[in-house]
């Protein structure tokens, strides 16, 4: 067992991808010869070279659009952008072109391709710095939405995510970016579409992803002390989802509760408490409660941004809530 | 000078050839569409066909198209198989795309037809992306966008064509200037000269009449010579759009005065006269029209037979290799 | 009692607002003289001039960044997006400058702005022109979302929307604008965030907008037969909803279906269920089954497109299961 | 002709006293970040001031400004006070913004600031949207929309210049050149001339040593008269940024060949020259700095004193009038 931050863990993937494979390049601003503005494309310049390591322009839009069309070409392109508010300029390119070319033409081609952003706050970066939008990918056929929450799972879920034939929007939690946590000596890649449960448990089922496990597992430390036993799920795939998994576990434990970052309102968690509301309605001994983000744009400022971000105490509080 | 003139005289007829064929695949679409055949809404190239016809003539099956929602010209010169086609655009499980996109998204893999497009000037960063491809994977081969005068107000073109010369990418940009963004004139809409934008872009520029097709494939040979050398450049191509926007547009919004000069530059007709010119015999001419007269008659009846598309088929294509 | 197609009472919407209110201006392309793609704004030039009915060329996030900057300045635009697949290109000027300006400039000023677009399928304008996006809107604070289900309810809810202060999404569905349906002989408008009951009973409440909402009213008629009375609600505003009717209405049924033409997967169905089945958690007596469109992007064939669209046989499905 | 010199003498000591008062602002923010004060990240407009300043002198309160991430000289130029400002870079209750912005959202609409933006290029459309209601509500008003030479890579830019040519806005369009993008010489960015690129929208173009206020106001001058007429127009301001892209940001990628060449370019410098040749003494230019020191150092600890920003307030302004 090593210890890696998770940003180191990303740089690994990409080199280790690279390696393998020499139809996969990268795209995005300031990836080359600076490695990247959080260092995931550090040194990848100097050992796989220009042709493959390329820097855009300003032009979010048009090098997302070219990296679909470089996938329909042969290549498959690992896209950069630099956070995750500024996905809304590369909308078309996803949605109407990636996610539909492969449905759309009969089959005739896939478009291996990933989007690599992040998302997130507690860095006080701002209201246009620090959105979480996955919900949004996750409507969109054709899409699949990732979402690691710590250096082990983003080597293997990026890993994944490269070798996926279709096209990928793999969300990096920028606050985990520095987080050093264990991994083992030889990772692998991990399938998508596939939860984990970090932590088994017997009560109460948390449902959560990115940033937000970590908060479910100090939740989960928190409650032991009062015997409240939680099962915590790393979901890992956004969409597909392991909705086995997740149902599998609710039968045990007969109450849910799904945490995130994103808003709560038509977050992602509203979609897992849809579904397990309907196919587990009759394991449920209490009601889906959600933990999300209060409906409004991250806040500047320090305090703002503190009472804004939902955490542990938020779990513990929906946890009393579905048991109580 | 007798064997130049022969060759000629061979690249004449199968440039009129190809007119003819899409000429005549779109008369034929048109009278379905008005009998209620085809699904949807279809946008016709006719008086526009010696850009596509005179460009095709130029490309190989490596070198690849992105194309937008006035697309049936440019799939069929680039080879793609007509029955498929009206398949497709008829909604048939025969059709290139099974049915699944129709006009507006005609595609060809094979043929390295990259797709019509329902997004204006989506096509251009699909075109850089596609020369990105081949450049990196040292293929020999370009990669052709059409586009309209309209989309020139798209920032994507901007973006594409900067990222285009930044690279030193194989891309031509071919505007296809019919005067019209659907039923507005596009003076009222462009407000820059496309000729001086590209040279501020230090980007190679030609215009052409664009309903010669003999101007066309001798302007288009030279610029694609400097394409093939990884220089992009742009073509305009002055034309004319005869149908409505759309089949069934009333085209009121346009004076009997331009419709009145269209026969002149019919670019079938431009053709002919250069043909008798050449020696060509009249009934040369008839037999190659009725040449394509059985083909595509032929392909449009077998098309129509064609059966209504699977869905569950189609549901397994939103992602790849996801089986029975 | 008069009848009028939506597409009308949408047309004299924005007259009355324009009449009423010299600050309204209304933004498109191709909305002057021909008086939008689908007619919507005929007439309006003549009767207010160029400078309040304005058309664009073809740069979407050109001009709804326009719009944003010209409601910060005084004016309340009403901005056309032709389908709302294309709205994909301006998803910036919406989500992180016109949504978030008020709220992170202390509240200094509003944005008053409306952005109408058509979504929907039912007439074959296949993946890139028939797609239902309004779920990502109503996941972004700041934004209001709109949706009326008739000619009545698109007038008085673009009157509404054209009054309020902050940032409208209003979405037309396209198949609506020519069907007709009873007004009042002078309509008014329709407060934003109530819902609707268009129809009481005491069985099953199934909550929908836009198409959809004809859809229930069918099935109710078709269920009255067999005495399920289903109590149906025209939700009108999907952000911010009307839980309180909602909720209200469950806690006489006990039962709950949730429809509409969006995917289902991550769709807005997924926000009511979850909000529903926590705070109504008490009152279900069944699962709350949603009904919406199965992942995949919108097919082009007449029968993939009819095999696609959720319709009053899946109301009924859902009805079914729900009290099974 | 005295009375003229006295006159400049005047415009040039008014001038000198903002540049330094910018400059003093960012100094004092600089350590305060060094000491981990100011949240988030900030990007300083030293060795840039004097566009801000030049240009900000010829216009009203009833001119509007959009500016971008590096905008605090352009809101201090714009008469934003001071004390509000670094409240709000500080994240404070008393903030222009409340404290929900920051650094990179510092607008305050009473004064025509609309705002600094996180999104590259996003101004650009704001400011031609701002115009549009000037000029629609016969206001005696400009826009001005600042933006760096990396953002010239953004399509939005291009749609943004073709509008305000199109629609004849009052628009000005200031490029600050300073060589860099982020870590990247924009040499590599964007590949064409912004000089070459005004003339292919017919519109006018002008160039300014952006580190000479005196030269920057003359030019402003002259371009913004014909600005006020309905006139679009581009100035290029080349200058010089002197610390990093953000705060913490070491230039490894920068030469000290470079560095070296700064002291020179210094804007206070070359106007401080300027002043003493006018025959102003170096006592009154100590004065002006101590006034200004004076001034900086009130407004920034009455600022620090401030208190953290309410989030019930913040939640209740998302949507307007939502009250307590
Ligand atoms: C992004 C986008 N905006 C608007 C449309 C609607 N639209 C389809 S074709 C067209 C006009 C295009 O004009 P031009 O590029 O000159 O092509 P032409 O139709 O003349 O061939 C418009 C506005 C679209 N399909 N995509
Ligand atoms: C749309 C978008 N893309 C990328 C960024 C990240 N970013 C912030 S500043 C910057 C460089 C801007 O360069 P330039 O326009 O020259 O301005 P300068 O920083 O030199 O003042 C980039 C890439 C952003 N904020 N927004
Ligand atoms: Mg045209
Ligand atoms: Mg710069």
């Amino acid at each position: 067992m090593a210890t890696l931050a998770m940003g180191r863990a990303i740089n690994m993937a990409l080199q280790d991808a690279m390696s393998e494979d020499e139809t996969v390049v990268v795209m995005g601003e300031d990836i080359a010869a600076v490695g990247g503005p959080f260092g995931a494309t550090r040194g990848l310049l100097d050992k796989f070279g220009g042709a493959r390591v390329i820097d855009m322009p300003i032009s979010e839009a048009g090098f997302t659009g070219a990296a679909v069309g470089a996938a329909l070409s042969g290549l498959k392109p690992v896209v950069e952008i630099m956070f995750m508010d500024f996905t809304t300029l590369v909308m078309d390119a996803l949605v109407n072109q990636a996610a539909k070319a492969r449905f759309m033409f009969g089959g005739q081609r896939s478009v291996p391709m990933v989007l690599r952003t992040p998302h997130g706050g507690g860095v006080n970066a701002g209201p246009q710095h620090s959105q979480c939008l996955e919900a949004w990918f996750a409507h969109i056929p054709g899409l699949k939405v990732v979402c690691p929450s710590d250096a082990h799972m983003a080597y293997a879920l990026l890993r994944a995510s490269i070798q996926d034939p279709d096209p990928v929007v793999f969300i990096e939690n920028k606050a985990l970016y520095a987080v050093k946590s264990d991994v083992p000596e030889t990772m692998e890649s991990w399938p998508l579409g596939h939860a984990r449960i970090v932590r088994p448990g017997q009560d109460v089922t948390v449902v959560s992803y990115g940033a937000m496990v970590a908060k479910a597992v100090e939740a989960a430390t928190q409650l032991e002390a009062e015997s409240i036993s939680l099962e915590v799920i790393d979901l890992c795939t956004i969409q597909p989802w392991d909705q086995k998994t997740v149902l599998e576990s609710l039968q045990r434990t007969h109450h849910l509760v799904v945490a995130h970052e994103a808003v709560e309102a038509f977050g992602v968690g509203a979609e897992i408490v849809a579904r397990m509301s309907d196919i587990g309605f009759d394991e449920l001994d209490g009601p889906i409660v959600r933990v999300g983000a209060p409906y409004m744009p991250v806040p500047f400022a320090r305090s703002l941004e503190a009472a804004y971000m939902p955490g542990t105490e938020d779990i513990i509080a929906a946890v009393r809530r579905t048991i109580a | 000078m007798k064997a130049k003139t022969s060759d000629q005289h061979k690249i004449l007829v199968d440039l009129y050839k190809g007119l003819l064929l899409v000429r005549r695949a779109e008369e034929s679409l048109s009278s379905l569409f008005a009998d209620g055949i085809v699904p949807g809404f279809i946008h016709l190239s006719i008086g526009q066909e010696a850009i596509a016809v005179g460009i095709g003539a130029h490309l190989s099956s490596e070198d690849t198209v992105a194309s937008t929602h006035r697309g049936h010209g440019h799939a069929l010169a680039k080879g793609v198989p007509l029955e498929g086609f009206f398949a497709e655009v008829l909604g048939k499980e025969e059709g290139l795309c099974k049915g699944r996109g129709g006009s507006m998204h005609v595609a060809d893999l094979s043929v390295g037809m990259l797709g019509a497009n329902g997004i204006v000037a989506a096509g251009s960063s699909i075109a850089v992306g596609s020369a990105l491809a081949h450049k990196t994977l040292s293929r020999d081969a370009i990669a052709v966008v059409f586009f309209g005068d309209g989309a020139l107000a798209e920032g994507l073109l901007h973006e594409s064509l900067n990222m285009a010369q930044l690279l030193a990418l194989p891309v031509l940009f071919v505007c296809e200037n019919n005067g019209w963004s659907e039923f507005s004139p596009t003076s009222k809409q462009v407000s820059f000269n496309l000729e001086k934008w590209s040279a501020a872009y230090d980007v190679p520029y030609m215009t052409v009449n664009g309903n010669d097709v003999v101007a066309v494939h001798e302007t288009a040979g030279k610029i694609i010579a400097k394409v093939r050398t990884n220089q992009p450049a742009v073509l305009e191509c002055q034309t004319t759009r005869v149908r409505g926007h759309y089949e069934g547009d009333p085209q009121k919004y346009r004076g009997s005065e331009e419709f009145d000069q269209l026969a002149d530059r019919d670019p079938i007709r431009i053709a002919a006269t250069k043909l008798l010119a050449l020696g060509v015999k009249d009934q040369e001419l008839a037999a190659i029209l009725d040449h394509v007269e059985r083909e595509v008659s032929g392909a449009l009846s077998a098309a129509r037979n064609g059966r209504d598309p699977d869905f569950e088929s189609a549901r397994r294509d939103v992602y790849t290799g996801v089986g029975a």
